[in-house]
């Protein structure tokens, strides 16, 4: 029992450290810094306007309307990157093809495409969506490529060997191979997604984390921004450590 | 039954390959001759380089030679299948499935029902010594057991013909005498042909029935010591250090090039 | 609102049409915010859908996701100059713009060289700075134009990263408040009448649902007498809509104007020369082509 | 000689391909989606937009812009993050207090710290360049920590039986040790960096790819905005590629 | 030049060690003694997992046991140092280091001019038969090349010992015996005591003075066994065969439990 509590203290309290570490650096840099209270509010005044939103119920929409957002856009990634990336790390010549049209649209940013998206998907949760699972799409498909190549030569000729028809080598063999690989990138994604968040809720989305920001930016609250702020940071770092849990999960129970 | 006695469990006849690589194209199999009878031990035993693995892979379909013939039982070769199993090196284990998982797998798509392909993988983990450690995964054993399972995985689909390429290079010296000791016992139960590629004159001796001595550039088997003693072999006795000299001797008197080349 | 209760029987009424109008989150977009509270209107359900900024607005009533919008008239006019049907049918709101500097800022001389924002090349602000500069005699290059989003100015201004700017409100008031800005000029003792924000509507919409947008742009003609009376109702309908600090609306709503919203010719003649001068748009389109007031003057 | 031209051949076949499809797929579009051409401009519109962008020069300057205030940003990050990193790398008990920091600020977009960012570094070039610093930071110092972390025990014990001073090892031994784990992470950041570009030239830069794309979208030319787009994804495919050879020599040149 | 007559080499006295992980403590030396005198070479033999490599680690200065005394050459060892190396199974060459470049970071930090530390890495890569590969990387090398270029490394250094851990283990026979030869030949030029990891009984024997025989749980040293013959020892020898059955027989006879684990 006093081991348990002794661990889990070891565990948080270098995180609690780091926490007041920055509250005291940003608590620093506004009183040496003389700014205007309102264009940088001090940690008092976030934890207000942070409360205010707890209170009024606001904060737990956004934020229920942005996971919702995210897990669909994140999901439909997934679901249409992996086997996509599967079918392409299998054939060589097809991702000779298509790996220039991935390259020439992967580096442009989700908002220069904004006014396609709204042409094509409208405002509100589909905007939201659709450039979550742009930004999610193409870490997981670049890593499920990467996972398939590299799938060892070994596992291939055992296949062979054993005579194993194409679906059962992709569902037995070259999947299972490629998983740690994958995984890392869809623990990648998650990140990269995240971030996008905001970007997908400026159009024309009435809700969610990224529109409290820009709407209380719009506002010139920059409590309220630097209290989505934390919100936003907060949940990408619960997000990242639910899929680093599922990530280990996998691994336990294939014992690598 | 009565023509395998006749027809060569695997005959290779006149087989050449090279490879080419950056436009410079290099011979590493020139004109080679195998004929190995059912139920016999062979090894191949020559230095690193010398194209072993390449003659095991053509051997079990894996690669194709570029001129000569291939056959397993009389059948021309011309992809990998089911008859001829190939054990590697790195043993090839999937670390996703478990000891019985993987051993299962090898049933895969085969007409059986569940208990059918349940049992006979039973069995080979049994025959293998490794009832015990059925559901644990390849990480959580040992190399020694990690070959056993991979072994098991290959008699569980009774092939004809088993393929070793360097099955106890990387196994210390007692879990290797054991493993080679028992590789002897299952052989002597389920009569499989085995060729066996090793870089280890002492492995060679005391497994095979015959040794196959390759030298490389091109690679080609330049002799064949048959090997006659009861099998295992005992490393202490005088016989076989007469063969130990022997075919050191052929090693050291392929020319001083070779010599030099040891030293490498 | 009270006049809500006298439309009970709506609800029973088969499915309205929705009319989206999309706005951004400042003081001139006034006379939605009250027309969308009081709910003085009837046989339509308006809802009213926020941006972020001008261009996302923009690209939604373009690809008519939304029906129309209060927004810079000059954006609109592109808009309408490069094909997409739409019409103007009220302005925003009169006046009310204010040239914000900092306070060591003596004259528009005072500016030369400096860094000066407006919120985008296509809009009444760009217009205003253009006129200040040339009645001070001076180039529009004498300054260095800074397009920057609105909400980023004060602070800019605070930090002196800008030497003053014009753009809507309140992004005016709150330098003001913040006592980092002050009012150089106001938009009408440069620009009397000056055409800024407007009610633009998409024309498949008035042809499609003629009724329909009569009604809506009556309450919001309605909605803009309400809003001149500027009271305490008006003050907190607004801050419903608009999340800022209740100093900063008193401060821009003392600024501004609401009611006389039609699109008066000559007012609208004066623009369009000034974005040929500028050089902003070669062919504006008319007064004709692109004004329409006959939901406005319709008789209800 | 005919070799060669075959090789290349060889090489380009597909990538042309992969482009033509892309102009393909696009151009059905525009005819199947009967869009306004305002709204969907043609990849002909698109292609004369762009002749006159590069004819008038003006893409040049754009791109030379865009250019320089990615390279000063990321070699900024390159500067900061891989010291940091391997610092933290070697002091797991700082890492400690560091890492709930950097977990919490890297979800957070570069958009939504823009009040700050004009607060702190006003408005121009030096915010593109802190956005950039921002996107770049976050996976270099990630990937130089864990680089560090996984460089082999034995490399270590190495530098200890040599009795090689602390700065030694750092220079001699872990640095390149972990050096391709790090120029993996110098790659991705390129990436990610390059995407936020168009963020990052929102903040009142009047000049560059991101704001020809702000700009254009403002004009509402989204021929213009499409050729920006295009100009976006070739320019980050060739960073890409640029980073690429740049590791592979470095491969060469350590034989690994 | 007197007393290093007197005192040994290397001296462990009462050595234990225990690993804890999980909160589960184990048990890995236990009362460890060994002595060795300049210029020998002793072989630790035994199975995996029986401790030899964290043995050799403690004498080593890498790790601390948690008690019992450890000198070499009379002095306590507290933390790793020049005067005794360690040569890694894996060889621990910097790959991104040519083998001149491995070779002269050996020689880092010593006040030596540039042209003395070129000297003299050329004149121990010439010893171990490099000369022609110095500016190749470790990548670019043979697995017999990589050791060379270690012991390179390591004898660069002039250390009063060498620690070797399972040195051969990952090289094909050809090439193992000819590094055995070879490593011989170098030791009696340098004079260098050698302390020889390994689970290979015939390497044991080839190459040392003395096999101390290790046996797991806890790890300690059950047997000492002097190898009198003139080195390097033929392994076709009637004397050669003695000690290894004598060494085989030790291992068999160290009870049920062990001859077990063998098959593990
Ligand atoms: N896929 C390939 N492409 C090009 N060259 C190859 C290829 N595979 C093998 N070689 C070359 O063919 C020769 C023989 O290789 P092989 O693997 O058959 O040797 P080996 O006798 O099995 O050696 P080892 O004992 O090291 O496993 C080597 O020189 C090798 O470089
Ligand atoms: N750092 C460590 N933490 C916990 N246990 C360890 C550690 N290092 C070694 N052990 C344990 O100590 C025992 C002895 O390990 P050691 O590496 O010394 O064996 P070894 O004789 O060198 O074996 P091998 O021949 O496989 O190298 C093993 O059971 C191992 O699991
Ligand atoms: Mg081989
Ligand atoms: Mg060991």
């Amino acid at each position: 029992m006093m081991q348990t509590i002794w661990r889990i203290g070891k565990k948080t309290f270098p995180v609690l450290l780091g926490l007041s570490l920055l509250l005291v650096i940003w608590q620093l840099i506004v009183v040496l810094g003389h700014y205007e209270r309102t264009l940088l509010p001090a940690p008092m005044d976030v934890a207000i306007a942070l409360q205010q939103l707890i209170i009024s119920g606001e904060l737990w929409q956004h934020l229920r309307i942005s996971l919702f957002r995210f897990l669909i856009g994140y999901l439909l990634a997934t679901m249409v990157a992996i086997p996509l990336g599967i079918m392409l790390g299998r054939l060589p010549r097809l991702y000779r093809v298509i790996d220039p049209i991935v390259q020439l649209l992967r580096p442009v940013s989700p908002i220069a495409w904004s006014p396609f998206i709204v042409l094509w998907f409208g405002i509100g949760n589909i905007p939201a969506i659709v450039i979550i699972f742009l930004a999610a799409f193409f870490p997981i498909l670049l890593s499920a490529v990467a996972g398939v190549r590299q799938v060892p030569e070994i596992y291939l000729k055992l296949s062979q060997n054993l005579q194993l028809s194409p679906l059962a080598m992709l569902r037995k063999i070259v999947f299972p191979a490629a998983f740690p690989h994958i995984a890392s990138g869809l623990h990648m994604a998650v990140g990269t997604a995240w971030i996008f968040l905001v970007s997908g809720e400026m159009v024309g989305a009435q809700s969610g984390l990224g529109f409290l920001i820009i709407d209380a930016r719009n506002m010139i609250r920059l409590d309220l921004v630097l209290a989505g702020i934390i919100s936003i940071g907060l949940c990408g770092l619960l997000l990242d450590q639910a899929v680093r849990l599922f990530e280990r999960m996998m691994q336990k129970r294939w014992g690598a | 039954m009565e023509d395998t006695a006749t027809v060569p469990a695997v005959s290779v006849q006149q087989l050449c390959k090279s490879y080419s690589q950056d436009g410079y194209s290099q011979q590493v199999l020139h004109g080679v001759n195998v004929e190995i009878k059912e139920g016999e031990i062979v090894s191949l035993l020559g230095q690193s380089g010398c194209g072993k693995s390449t003659l095991l892979s053509i051997i079990g379909g894996f690669e194709q030679g570029d001129s000569g013939v291939v056959r397993i039982g009389g059948q021309l070769v011309t992809k990998p299948g089911r008859h001829c199993v190939m054990l590697f090196q790195s043993y090839g284990l999937l670390p996703w499935r478990s000891v019985r998982s993987n051993v299962e797998l090898a049933l895969h798509g085969m007409s059986l029902t569940k208990q059918e392909i349940s049992d006979r993988a039973a069995h080979y983990i049994s025959l293998v010594g490794l009832q015990d450690r059925m559901t644990a995964f390849p990480a959580q054993l040992s190399g020694g057991m990690q070959q056993r399972t991979a072994l098991a995985r290959a008699l569980v689909m009774q092939p004809k013909l088993l393929l070793m390429d360097e099955p106890f290079a990387a196994l210390d010296t007692f879990t290797k005498y054991a493993l080679q000791d028992e590789l002897l016992r299952i052989q002597q139960q389920e009569k499989v042909t085995i060729i066996l590629v090793t870089h280890d004159i002492d492995e060679a001796i005391t497994l095979s029935h015959r040794v196959l001595i390759m030298q490389a550039t091109p690679g080609t088997i330049t002799a064949t010591i048959p090997i006659v003693a009861p099998k295992p072999f005992d490393r202490g006795d005088a016989d076989f250090q007469h063969y130990r000299k022997r075919i050191l001797s052929l090693f050291r008197l392929s020319g001083t090039k070779q010599v030099e080349e040891f030293v490498i | 609102g009270g006049t809500a209760t006298t439309n009970a029987p709506v609800s029973t009424l088969p499915a309205q049409p929705k009319v989206k109008i999309g706005y951004l989150p400042i003081t001139h977009a006034a006379p939605l915010y009250i027309e969308a509270s009081t709910a003085g209107y009837s046989g339509f359900e308006l809802e009213l859908v926020k941006f972020g900024s001008w261009p996302d607005l923009m690209d939604a009533l373009n690809s008519g996701r939304i029906d129309g919008a209060s927004v810079l008239i000059e954006l609109a006019m592109k808009a309408k100059e490069q094909g997409i049907a739409l019409k103007a049918v009220a302005l925003g709101h009169k006046d009310g713009n204010v040239v914000i500097t900092a306070p060591d800022i003596e004259s528009v001389q005072d500016l030369q060289g400096k860094p000066f924002a407006i919120p985008h090349p296509y809009s009444t602000h760009n217009i205003l700075l253009y006129q200040m500069l040339k009645e001070a005699g001076m180039a529009y290059e004498d300054v260095q134009a800074i397009q920057l989003p609105p909400a980023e100015m004060p602070v800019a201004l605070a930090e002196g990263r800008i030497s003053g700017y014009v753009v809507a409100e309140p992004f005016g008031a709150k330098a003001v408040v913040m006592s980092k800005g002050k009012v150089l000029y106001q938009s009408d003792e440069l620009w009397p009448n000056s055409v800024d924000c407007a009610l633009v509507l998409r024309e498949q919409f008035i042809e499609e649902q003629r009724v329909v947008a009569e009604e809506f742009v009556h309450w919001y003609k309605e909605a803009g007498k309400l809003a001149e009376k500027n009271d305490d109702h008006v003050k907190e309908i607004l801050m419903q809509y608009m999340n800022i600090d209740q100093a900063v609306l008193d401060v821009s709503l003392q600024w501004i104007s609401y009611d006389e919203l039609k699109i008066e010719e000559a007012d609208y003649k004066i623009l369009r020369q000034y974005m040929m001068e500028m050089g902003l748009s070669e062919q504006p389109p008319t007064y004709e082509q692109f004004v329409d007031n006959t939901l406005f003057d319709k008789v209800s």
